[in-house]
Formats: C-alpha cells, structure tokens, sequence
C-alpha cells in the first residue's frame, strides 16, 4: 500500500475550504501494522477512509499493490472490494439494527459469489469461531450484544471477504479498558494468522504503541513523524509527538510522580484556517521565525526515521 | 453484609478453586429479539394504543359489516321517514331524504376509510422513493429535488386540491390522486431527513466499503431503518387525509350523492344543524373517534420506537 | 481528622423496564478537607450514579437512594429537603460533568452562565459577579477571559469548554469538586490540561476533589487515594501506591493488566479480564465478579464477600483475603 | 446581512415564477373556462367578455401578459366580480388577518401553556389533562368544532351572535374553531420538544448549580425548547392569517378565506392566480421571518451558513 501526497479538503461554503488531509505520503509494507495517531479533527479518519475509497481525493493517490484505487478499471475496482476492508469506530453504529448478525456477516458472501446457500452459513459460523464468538450470536440482533461482541462481529464482517489490508478506525475507543484488550489480543491475533495489513487510527498512543511496529503521528491534516514504534516513544524527535507522549498518563504512581510532564498550551488551531507556516508552531515552544514562514517538509533522518520540522 | 462472615460457618472446601464450573459468564436471553416484536410488545403495554387499535379494527369491522346490519340500504329514500331522531326502527335516524343514517354511516365509512387507507399507500410509495433517493443521492441532485418539494410546498394547498380536483373531475380515484399528490411531500421530507442522517452511519460505510450497490444500501439498509418515522408520519396522514376529503365534501368536492363519505353527511348534517343535531352528531363523532384513534396509535409507535421516552 | 464528605452504605438503584436495577449497592466512601480521592470503574459500575447521588442529582424517578446517607461537614445531605439541597449544590459541593459540549447551555453566553451561581448563592450584583467570573476565567486558565464571557459555547473549543465548567463549579468557592469523568470527552493534550488544572486547584487551594474515572492511568499522577467499583460495590480501596503497585482484588489485577501501558515493553501481551460486566438486575447470589474471576473459589458462587480491612484505610471485598483462603492455597501467598 | 436578504429575494422569486408557472398550466388544462356557466349568453357578448379579458389571446401571451403585470403588484381584474384582484385581497385579508392573530395568540399561548405543564409534570395529571385536551384539539374537524360550537352559543346558550362579523363577540367563536387544530399541534411539539431538552446535559448542570427548579424551567430550559414551536409558526401564521374557507363560511365572515375555493369553482383565472401568489409570497415572507427569529433565539445559527454540508 503506498498513499502519495494524498490531500482531502471540504468545502464548506464558497470560500471556505476545510483541509482535512494535506500532502501526506506513506508507504505501508505488506504484513505490518501502521499506527496512526493524532487528536480529534487532525483528519487521521479521513485519511482512512480515502483509503478504502469512500471519499475520492482531492489530490494525490492511492495505490494498492501498485493499483490506484480511485482510478481504476471495474473489474479491478470490484476485486479491490475484497482486498481492502474496514472496521469502523463505534459499535453501536456500525451495524444494521435490523439484520441479524448471520445477515451481516452473511451479506458480503452472498454479493461477492463467495458462498451459496448452506455454504453461507458454514462460512458464517467459522468467522464467529474465528473472532470468538459463539455460534448461537448467528440469529441475534445487535442490540442483544455488547460493546466487544459487536465489534467482534464488525471484524467479522470485515473478514468475510479475505481482504489483505483493513483500515481499523479507531476500533477500540468506544470501549472499556478490559475489553478493549480482549479486542487488541483479538486484532492481533488475527493479523498474525492472516498475514494481514493494517492501518490501524487512532487517538490513544499507548493502544497504537501495543500493536503497530511502525507509528505515524498527524497534526492539522499533516503528518509530523513517521518513525519505527520502539524510536518513536523512546525519543521522539518532534516536539509535538513529545508533548503527545508526555500527556499519557503513567500507571504506576512512581513513575508517574518522578516524569517530567510537558503540558501543551492552547488548542488544535481549526482545519478551516490553519496558522502559516508550521501548522505547529502555535503551540511549539522551540518555535522559531522559519517556523511561522514555511511549512517544514517531511526529512528522512535515517533507520526509517521521517520528521516534519524545521528544529529537529 | 459485612456481618456475613463471622456469623456463618465457614469449611476448608469452601474454599477451593472453582475452575471452570462457575458456568458461562455471558448469557442471552432465550430468544432473539427481533426489533419489531420488540416495538410490537411496547405498544402491546401502551394502554392508549391498544385502545386506538381496537377502535380502528372495530371501524373496520362495521364498515364492512354494518350496512348489511340494519336492513335498510344507503340509497333508499323514504319521504315519509325524513329527520327521524334515533330510535328502534332507525338506531342513528334519518336524513332529510328519510335515508337511514346508520347504514349511510357505515357505508360512508367505508369511503373515507378507504381514503384514509389508499392515500396512505399512495404516499408511502412516492414519498420513501423520491425522498430515499433525494436523501442517499445528496449534492446537487438532493438540492434540486429538495427545492421542489419546497416550491410544491409554498403553493395554497387547498387550491392544490381542488384545482386537481376540478381537473379530474369527481370521484373517487380523483380524491386519491388529489391527496396523494399533496401528503406524499410530508413523507418525502421525513424520509429524505432519515436517510441523510442515516447515511452517515457506520454500518452504511460499512456496506460501502464491502461493495455493496448504492440500490440495495438504499433498499435493504436504509429505508428499513426509516419505517419507524415513516409508520408514525402514516398514521398521522391516514386520518389527515380523511378529514381533508370531509372537508372537501363539505365544499362539494369530494364523493358525490347519492354515495357517502363521513364528509358528505357531515356536511349535509350542518344544514339541518339547529333542529336536527344527531344529523351532524354521528359523523362528527365518528370522523373524530377516527382521528383519535390513529392520533393514539402514532403516538404509541413514537413512543415504542424511541427508547428515551420510554420509561 | 473528620471528613469533609462521607458515604456511608449508599444505595441507589433504578427502576428499569427490566427490573430494578441495584446500580450502587451499599458503599462506604470518605474525603477529608483537601484531599483528592479517585473512584475508578468500568462504565456501568455504578460510579456516576453514586457521584450524583451525593447532591441527588439523578433523576427520581427512575432513581431512588434506598438506603444509607451522605454526610457533607456533618450534615446529612440524603435526608435534606430539594431547597436545602439546592443551596448546598454548587455553593459547597462544584460538580464538572464529562461532555462539556452538552454540560454548557448552548443559548446562553458563558459568562452568564458563571455569573448566575454567583447570583443564585448570594451575591445580587452581577458587576461584581462579573468581574468574579473575570478572575475565575483567569484561574482556570481561560485566555483573553473579557472576551470569552460574551461568547458562546460552541464558539469555544472542547478544553475551552471543559473550563468554563470548571469555572463554574468553581464560582462560590466550594469546599468540594466532584469532577464525573471530566476528560473522557476531549483529546489527550487537553486532558493533560484539564488534570494540570484539577491538580493545581486541589494543591494550592487546597480543595477536596472527587474525580470519578473509568481510566486508571490518570489516577497515578492525581489522587492519593483510590477507590474501585465493580457492579455497585466498593471492591479496593487503599493508596495509590498499593492499589497499583499491589492489587488485593483479582479484578484490579485484571484491569491493570489489560492497560497498555508506555513503561512496559510493547511486545507483552496484554492479559485481559474475561468475559463481561454483569447487569444487576437481579444478580444470582454471591460475588458479581465470580463468572469473570480466575481466581473463584467454592465460596464465591455462594455468597458475595464483605469488607476485609488489611491495613490503615486498605480495604479490599473479596474471599482471597479470608484468612481460610490463604490456608487452603498456600501458593497464593 | 444585506446579501443573505437579497439571496433569499432570489431564491422567493425563483420559486414564485416556478408556482405562477405550474399554476398556470394547470388552471388551463382544466375544462371549461370563467364564462362557460354563463351558457344562456349571446355568441357576441361572449366574444366581448372574451376580448376584454384578452381571453383570446395564446396562452403564451396571456401568460407573459401576467409576469408583466406581476412585476408592476397589478394582478389583474377579477373575471367574476367587479373589482380587481388587488382589490378582494385588501379587503378580505384584513379582515382574515385580525381573526388570525386572535387564533394564532390563543394557539401559541394554549399550546406553549399546556406543552410545558405537561412536560414538567410527565405522566402526571396535569401531563394527561393537556394530552387529552390536544387529543380533542387534534381530533375534531374545524367544521364540525364550528358547528358544535354555534350549536352550543348561539342557538342553545344563545350567549353569542351565530354569524357575521363585527364586534369582539363575533370574533370569540371563529377564532376558537381557527385555534383548536394549532393549539394542539402545538401542545404536542412543546411537550416533546421540552422532554428533550429537560434531558439534555446542561439541566444537570444547573441542578448541580443549585438553580431552583422555576429558574431552570425559565433560563435554561424554555427557550430551547421554543425553537421547534418557532419553526411552526412561519406555515401556521400564513395558512391562518390568509383565512379559512370553513370557519369564514360557516359564520359569514368577508374574509379571504372563501375565495380560494370560489375562485376555483368559478374558474376566475386571475384570482386563483392572485391568491396562490398572495399566499406564496405571504408564506415566504413569515418562513424568512421566522428564520431570522431562530437566529436570535439560538446564536448557533449564523446567516453566512445558511446552508452548511
């Protein structure tokens, strides 16, 4: 999967545009996991979903095994169904209340010509024994299920036609702490049993930290840092992925008590009308008079290491 | 609770690991609860609604049933029978053409229910498809058609109808078309409104994402979540649609003499209103128990389909 | 040292189409003046409810205290009647909900909506309130605070926002702040703010906190003290230190341990609590967390475990601690 | 400002020639026009009538001969009175125009009364007594209320004139039978609309402020939930004020509610034209109005957004 200077932007009114996603460029390697982090409105989603094609970009491409996904023969774009999937956010939204989760999981088998009659079902209950779920859930609706059992049955969902690549969109967030890592130990699992791919969203570091082995971190629609996990939280190179790391919390109260914390002031400047220059460097205490000029580009610092500021 | 521990006498083997014999730690209830049986048992325990169910059934029931009860047909006149008050031989009396009331009101029923019935359906169908396709089509398309029905919308609609009318000349299929060309706009805002708000939805992206065509995500997996407020915006049109065609009755538009809709005899009722009340009575009490009872059902399904309203 | 707010055996259950819900089932809390105490616990467990029931804030019906009182400086705050309450509420006791989006009225201008607590606790000339409400900003961290108090909610930004509530609860000076869940809504960076704030406010003006969270990494850097729920009950409590450092109860152990926490190494796996929280809607006998527990013993499915004490304000609710328990399985200890 | 006015100026034009248009079309394909009752009258006088209302010209002529016209507020002469079309309209509006505030104060001060006592004491008495009223309000047809009502106070009670319009008392019925219908309807939406808002976060809020419930309900709570009563009030105000054919007929009031059931029945071109024009522009005119009322009511909406994706 490679994405090339991708951009996102939404009008929303007639002279008002709203970045969502500005240049960015990544490569992701077959069998890995990307984590991509950010805060809320830095367009870490709408990257997302460019990827799986349900926005078409507003400039840039993206390439799956060489193939531009936006632009591309019916054929392929219809095979690329099956390549690329998604698991979305919230569990309470992300499935058809009226279906039955045997319907869900069942749908994609039917339109894609991947199972017939019995086969469905067969099918249907090797992926709720896949994400370990009883078979029994095959007649329930959702809203007989919890949080982690739906989110298991969307991962399902996203299963049924073997893809290569999922996009997991924040797929833990909505939920609570012991069954977020039932979800993780589950993503995991499964990653490593289908060789999948992953971009894995999401807003809480030390979730991306357990299960990427590269982390990418985005501000304002660009992406700051791109770097292997262990470097990335042992020594951060760009200031705001310091100040990101330096705002998780610390478990054990010892160490907690001894860090030195780095509180940053100030907000997420808008989408809508970002500052000039370094779209950080607002909030950036080592800001200096380039900063405010001229947006950094992203430099290679060697050992897979890219940084996007003009300081480091 | 506390006090548990020492009262109670305590062994070695109480205190054993337990394994795996606890049992599952996840039930589900015996049967799946499919979400329409779920809203059904709502409305079941909805007094009110229970009521208007009932009271439409039995409407229903007379319709069909009634005018072959009394012995008497709709049409007959009997000149020396005319404004008889209620009583044995006619149980609702008699117009001023000495026709029996009670077989005039169950037939007449029958008219306006069908009405109520037909312009419903006829909305249901246009309103879910211009607004589903309005709503998951979005853009310019959505701006365009939205317009439309904005512009269809700020003509006089009581000229509307009767402009139709007059068009297609009495009868009764005019009426259907008359208040089907006006009510299916209410329909095709509510449902363009859902499926906006629908569209959003994780599991349509999901379905998106999947491959799924753009007609079937609109046919089985947003229209389908939007029969709540479509079935609530029906039975609120329904009787709506009932009391229009009484009103145009009441102008002449609608069925015409000797047949009867609810309309029809309430209107001739209010001529004879100062001497003959019972005349005007029984309509307006059936064309009102009507309303209510459908009043009752919609706000029974509201309050069954909206799980914050329910206690 | 008497406590400055003190739960003692609070009940709050709720009526459900279900069934009645035991959503807190008698527990025993205790703040001094100045201190700053965490309750920690999975959404359900019953710790928003017992937060807000100490001002009675829930909504009755469907909630109802069963049984047991809240004691504020002495005074018993169950038995008072809704005008007493409402001159302790945010007179004595602030409150910051978790989504300051839909906390703040989005009609009315923020500064007003400082000023009128002001106004409805004593003081009837909003000048003076509005130049309180000025410094108030200030404290709370609100730059550019003339502005701000003429604008809107949804012209701020979510930490903005979170603020504003802040410096309402803050506006009389109260003696206690209960702070349900006041990060969950908003972005890392901003959390870090709104705790550097909470922080700040209990140390230098030495108030009582009482910060309800879901979230156990945040209790580390703020509360001396902690206090877990499970399914209603008060499971541990004790300090930070030793809940974290050394969990009594096998659930704490288990939440701990499916945190993904920044000391350890990423490539250990997270070994999380099995199964689900239980819905106490008529909950089978003994301990709610037996079906989840892989430590259960015989006893567990019997009868639900009281409060053992194993130290100066450490207490833990579970069989393992009975003495019997160490008996039998000597490897425990 | 000034160009968010002059936008929607574009937007009503637009639609008024799209409804002139459409109208237009369909009063000519209906059968018969304005003098064929008149059957007994000679070919000549016909051929007049015809010529003085410029009958005769194509339809396309007759149709740019009324844009023009339009342009200049002239919406032409009545075929069936002697008066033109300007000339019904402030006559009849007036007087229409009167009954409806009345209905429409009695509507929006009933309604709002009932809506917010039902909501603050849900599933209470006071909650069922206003449901029930509404239930009444909803149910009833405004010819049957009218006819009740005239049964009741004039004939029986004989406390109030049955018809004709003149002092106060005449305008107690009509405006009762005008303001059943939106009293309920308002009744209905102000009660959910206040059980929404009482669930909203921000009650909380000032319950844990200490607010007494009376200044809950009055600072915080009514004017949010006012915003979907004020949405309302733009179809209701201009369905009202232009009169209802019904309750005008039913107690002989001149308003200019009959007109738009006879100008049809008389097929007078001009005047159903006019009418539905009057009542286009008039309905505009109050949704534009009730626009900028939301506005003041709820500083979320700004005008530059008027539409936002």
């Amino acid at each position: 999967m490679e994405i090339k200077n991708l951009s996102k932007y939404f009008r929303l009114a007639r002279n008002l545009v709203l970045k969502a996603v500005d240049g960015i460029s990544l490569e992701i390697y077959p069998g890995e996991t990307l984590g991509l982090v950010g805060e809320s409105g830095c367009g870490k989603s709408t990257v997302g979903k460019v990827v799986v094609r349900l926005y078409r970009p507003t400039a840039g491409e993206v390439l799956l095994e060489g193939v531009n996904v936006h632009n591309c023969g019916k054929r392929e774009s219809r095979s690329l169904f099956k390549k690329m999937q998604m698991i979305f956010q919230d569990p309470y939204a992300s499935l058809n209340p009226r279906m039955t989760v045997g319907e869900i999981i069942g749908e994609p088998l039917e339109i894609h010509g991947l199972a017939r009659g019995k086969e469905i079902r067969e099918r249907v209950e090797d992926l709720l024994d896949t994400v370990g779920l009883d078979r029994s859930f095959t007649g329930r609706f959702p809203h007989e299920l919890s949080g982690g059992q739906r989110q298991r049955v969307g991962i399902a969902r996203a299963l049924t036609v073997e893809p290569k690549f999922i996009v997991c969109d924040e797929p833990v967030s909505a939920l609570d702490v012991s069954i977020q890592a039932q979800v993780l130990n589950l993503l995991k699992d499964l990653q490593q049993r289908f060789g999948l791919t992953l971009l894995f969203i999401s807003h809480n570091l030390s979730v991306v930290r357990y299960v990427s082995r590269r982390v990418a971190v985005m501000y304002l629609g660009r992406l700051v840092e791109l770097a292997p996990c262990r470097e990335l939280y042992a020594s951060p190179a760009h200031p705001y992925t310091r100040a990101l790391i330096s705002a998780i919390p610390l478990v054990d109260p010892g160490a907690e008590a001894q860090r030195r914390r780095i509180v940053l002031g100030g907000d997420v400047p808008s989408p809508i009308n970002p500052p000039p220059g370094c779209p950080f460097s607002p909030r950036c205490r080592e800001s200096a008079g380039i900063c405010t000029e001229e947006a950094p580009a992203l430099r290679n610092m060697g050992d897979g290491r890219y940084v996007a500021c003009h300081r480091a | 609770m506390t006090g548990v521990i020492r009262v109670l006498e305590l062994r070695p083997e109480d205190f054993q690991a337990l394994g795996d014999k606890g049992g599952p730690a996840e039930g589900l209830s015996a049967d799946p609860l499919n979400y329409w049986r779920d809203v059904w048992r709502r409305l079941k325990a909805n007094r009110a609604a229970v009521f208007g169910l009932t009271v439409i059934a039995v409407l229903v029931f007379f319709a069909l049933a009634g005018p072959y009860l009394s012995g008497h047909t709709y049409d007959r006149q009997d000149l020396s029978m005319i404004n008889q008050p209620p009583g044995a031989g006619f149980w609702f009396g008699t117009d001023c053409l000495g026709r029996d009331l009670f077989t005039r009101i169950w037939y007449g029923a029958r008219i306006s229910l069908l009405i109520g019935f037909v312009t419903g359906a006829v909305c249901l169908v246009i309103g879910v498809l211009y607004g589903g396709i309005s709503g998951y089509a979005g853009g310019r398309v959505d701006d365009l058609m939205m317009r439309a029905v904005e512009v269809l919308g700020s003509i006089p609609f009581l000229l509307y109808v009767i402009l139709l009318m007059v068009l297609m000349g009495p009868g009764l299929k005019a009426v259907f078309i008359a208040l089907g060309a006006v009510y299916w706009l209410t329909v095709a805002r509510i449902v363009r409104g859902q499926v906006l708000a629908l569209k959003e939805q994780e599991y349509i992206l999901a379905a998106r994402v999947l491959g799924i065509s753009p007609w079937r995500i609109l046919t089985r997996h947003l229209i389908p979540n939007t029969m709540g407020p479509i079935l609530v915006t029906l039975t609120l049109i329904i009787p709506e649609a009932i009391f229009t065609e009484a009103w145009l009755s009441f102008l002449g538009l609608g069925v015409s003499v000797p047949k009867a809709s609810w309309g029809v005899l309430a209107s001739e009722g209010m001529e004879g209103l100062r001497n003959y009340p019972w005349q005007l009575f029984f309509p307006a009490f059936f064309i009102s128990l009507t309303m209510l009872a459908f009043n009752f059902v919609g706000d029974g399904i509201r309050d069954a389909l909206d799980p914050r309203l329910r206690r | 040292m008497q406590p400055l707010l003190k739960i003692e055996d609070l009940n709050v259950q709720f009526e459900t189409r279900a069934g009645v819900l035991q959503a807190v089932r008698g527990i025993n809390l205790e703040i001094g003046p100045g201190e700053a105490l965490a309750l920690v616990g999975e959404s359900g467990c019953g710790k928003s409810a017992a937060a807000q029931s100490v001002l009675k804030l829930l909504p009755s019906p469907p909630a109802r205290i069963t049984r047991g009182g809240v004691f504020f400086a002495g005074e018993n705050l169950t038995a008072m009647s809704e005008k007493e309450l409402q001159r302790v509420r945010g007179r004595d006791i602030g409150f910051i909900f978790q989504d300051p989006m839909t906390s703040l009225n989005p009609t009315m201008k923020v500064g007003r909506q400082v000023v009128e607590v002001m106004y409805r606790h004593g003081e009837k000339d909003n000048k003076k309130n509005r130049e309180r409400a000025l410094e108030i900003f200030g404290l709370v961290g609100i730059s550019n605070p003339g502005r701000r108090l003429d604008q809107y909610p949804h012209q701020l930004s979510g930490g903005m926002r979170q603020r504003v509530m802040a410096a309402i609860a803050l506006a009389c000076g109260p003696r206690l702040l209960i702070a349900d869940e006041p990060t969950t809504a908003v972005d890392v960076t901003i959390q870090a703010q709104i705790m550097e704030l909470l922080r700040d406010l209990q140390k230098k003006r030495g108030m009582s906190v009482l910060l309800i969270t879901h979230d156990l990494s945040l209790v580390a850097g703020f509360a001396r003290r902690v206090a877990v729920m499970y399914a209603g009950k008060i499971i541990e409590t004790g300090t930070a230190e030793e809940v974290m450092n050394s969990p009594a109860h096998p659930y704490t152990r288990g939440l701990l341990a499916s945190i993904p926490r920044l000391e350890v190494r990423p490539e250990e796996r997270l070994a999380p609590v099995p199964g689900r929280p239980p819905v106490m809607i008529n909950p089978p006998p003994g301990c709610p967390f037996r079906p989840r527990c892989p430590e259960a013993m015989y006893i567990c499915a019997k009868i639900e475990p009281g409060e053992t004490i194993l130290g100066q304000g450490r207490i833990v609710s579970c069989w393992l601690a009975h003495p019997m328990a160490a008996e039998s399985r000597p490897e425990r200890l | 400002m000034a160009r968010y006015v002059l936008r929607r100026i574009v937007t009503m034009s637009l639609a008024l020639w799209l409804i002139i248009t459409a109208t237009f079309v369909i009063m000519h394909s209906v059968p018969g026009g304005p003098f064929s009752s008149e059957k007994n009258a000679p070919p000549a006088v016909m051929q007049n009538l015809n010529a003085r209302y410029r009958l005769n010209d194509p339809y396309w002529k007759q149709y740019l001969d009324y844009l023009l016209n339009m342009a200049r507020l002239d919406l032409g002469p009545s075929f069936k009175y002697d008066r033109s079309v300007n000339e019904i309209i402030s006559q009849g509006f007036p007087v229409s125009a009167q009954l409806g505030a009345v209905a429409v104060s009695i509507a929006l001060g009933a309604g709002v009364i009932l809506g917010v006592a039902a909501a603050w004491k849900q599933n209470r008495w006071q909650d069922y007594t206003a449901m029930s009223l509404a239930a009444l309000g909803f149910s009833v047809p405004s010819f049957i209320l009218s006819g009740l009502l005239m049964y009741i106070f004039a004939y029986k009670l004989m406390w109030l004139p049955p018809a004709m319009w003149g002092g106060w008392q005449h305008a107690v019925m009509p405006a009762l039978a005008l303001s059943a219908l939106p009293t309920a309807f308002i009744a209905r939406l102000m009660r959910s609309s206040m059980l929404e808002v009482l669930q909203q976060d921000y009650i909380k809020t000032a319950r844990a402020k200490g607010l007494s419930p009376a200044a809950i309900l009055v600072n915080h709570a009514l004017k949010n939930a006012l915003m979907p009563v004020a949405t309302y009030l733009g179809p209701l105000v201009a369905a009202v004020f232009t009169g209802s054919f019904v309750v005008e007929t039913v107690f002989a009031i001149p308003g200019l509610g009959r007109y738009f059931v006879i100008s049809v029945l008389n097929r007078d071109y001009t005047l159903i034209l006019g009418l539905t024009v009057f009542y286009a522009v008039f309905l505009m005119l109050m949704n534009f109005i009730v626009d900028l009322v939301y506005m003041f009511l709820d500083p979320r909406i700004k005008l530059a957004d008027d539409r936002g994706d």
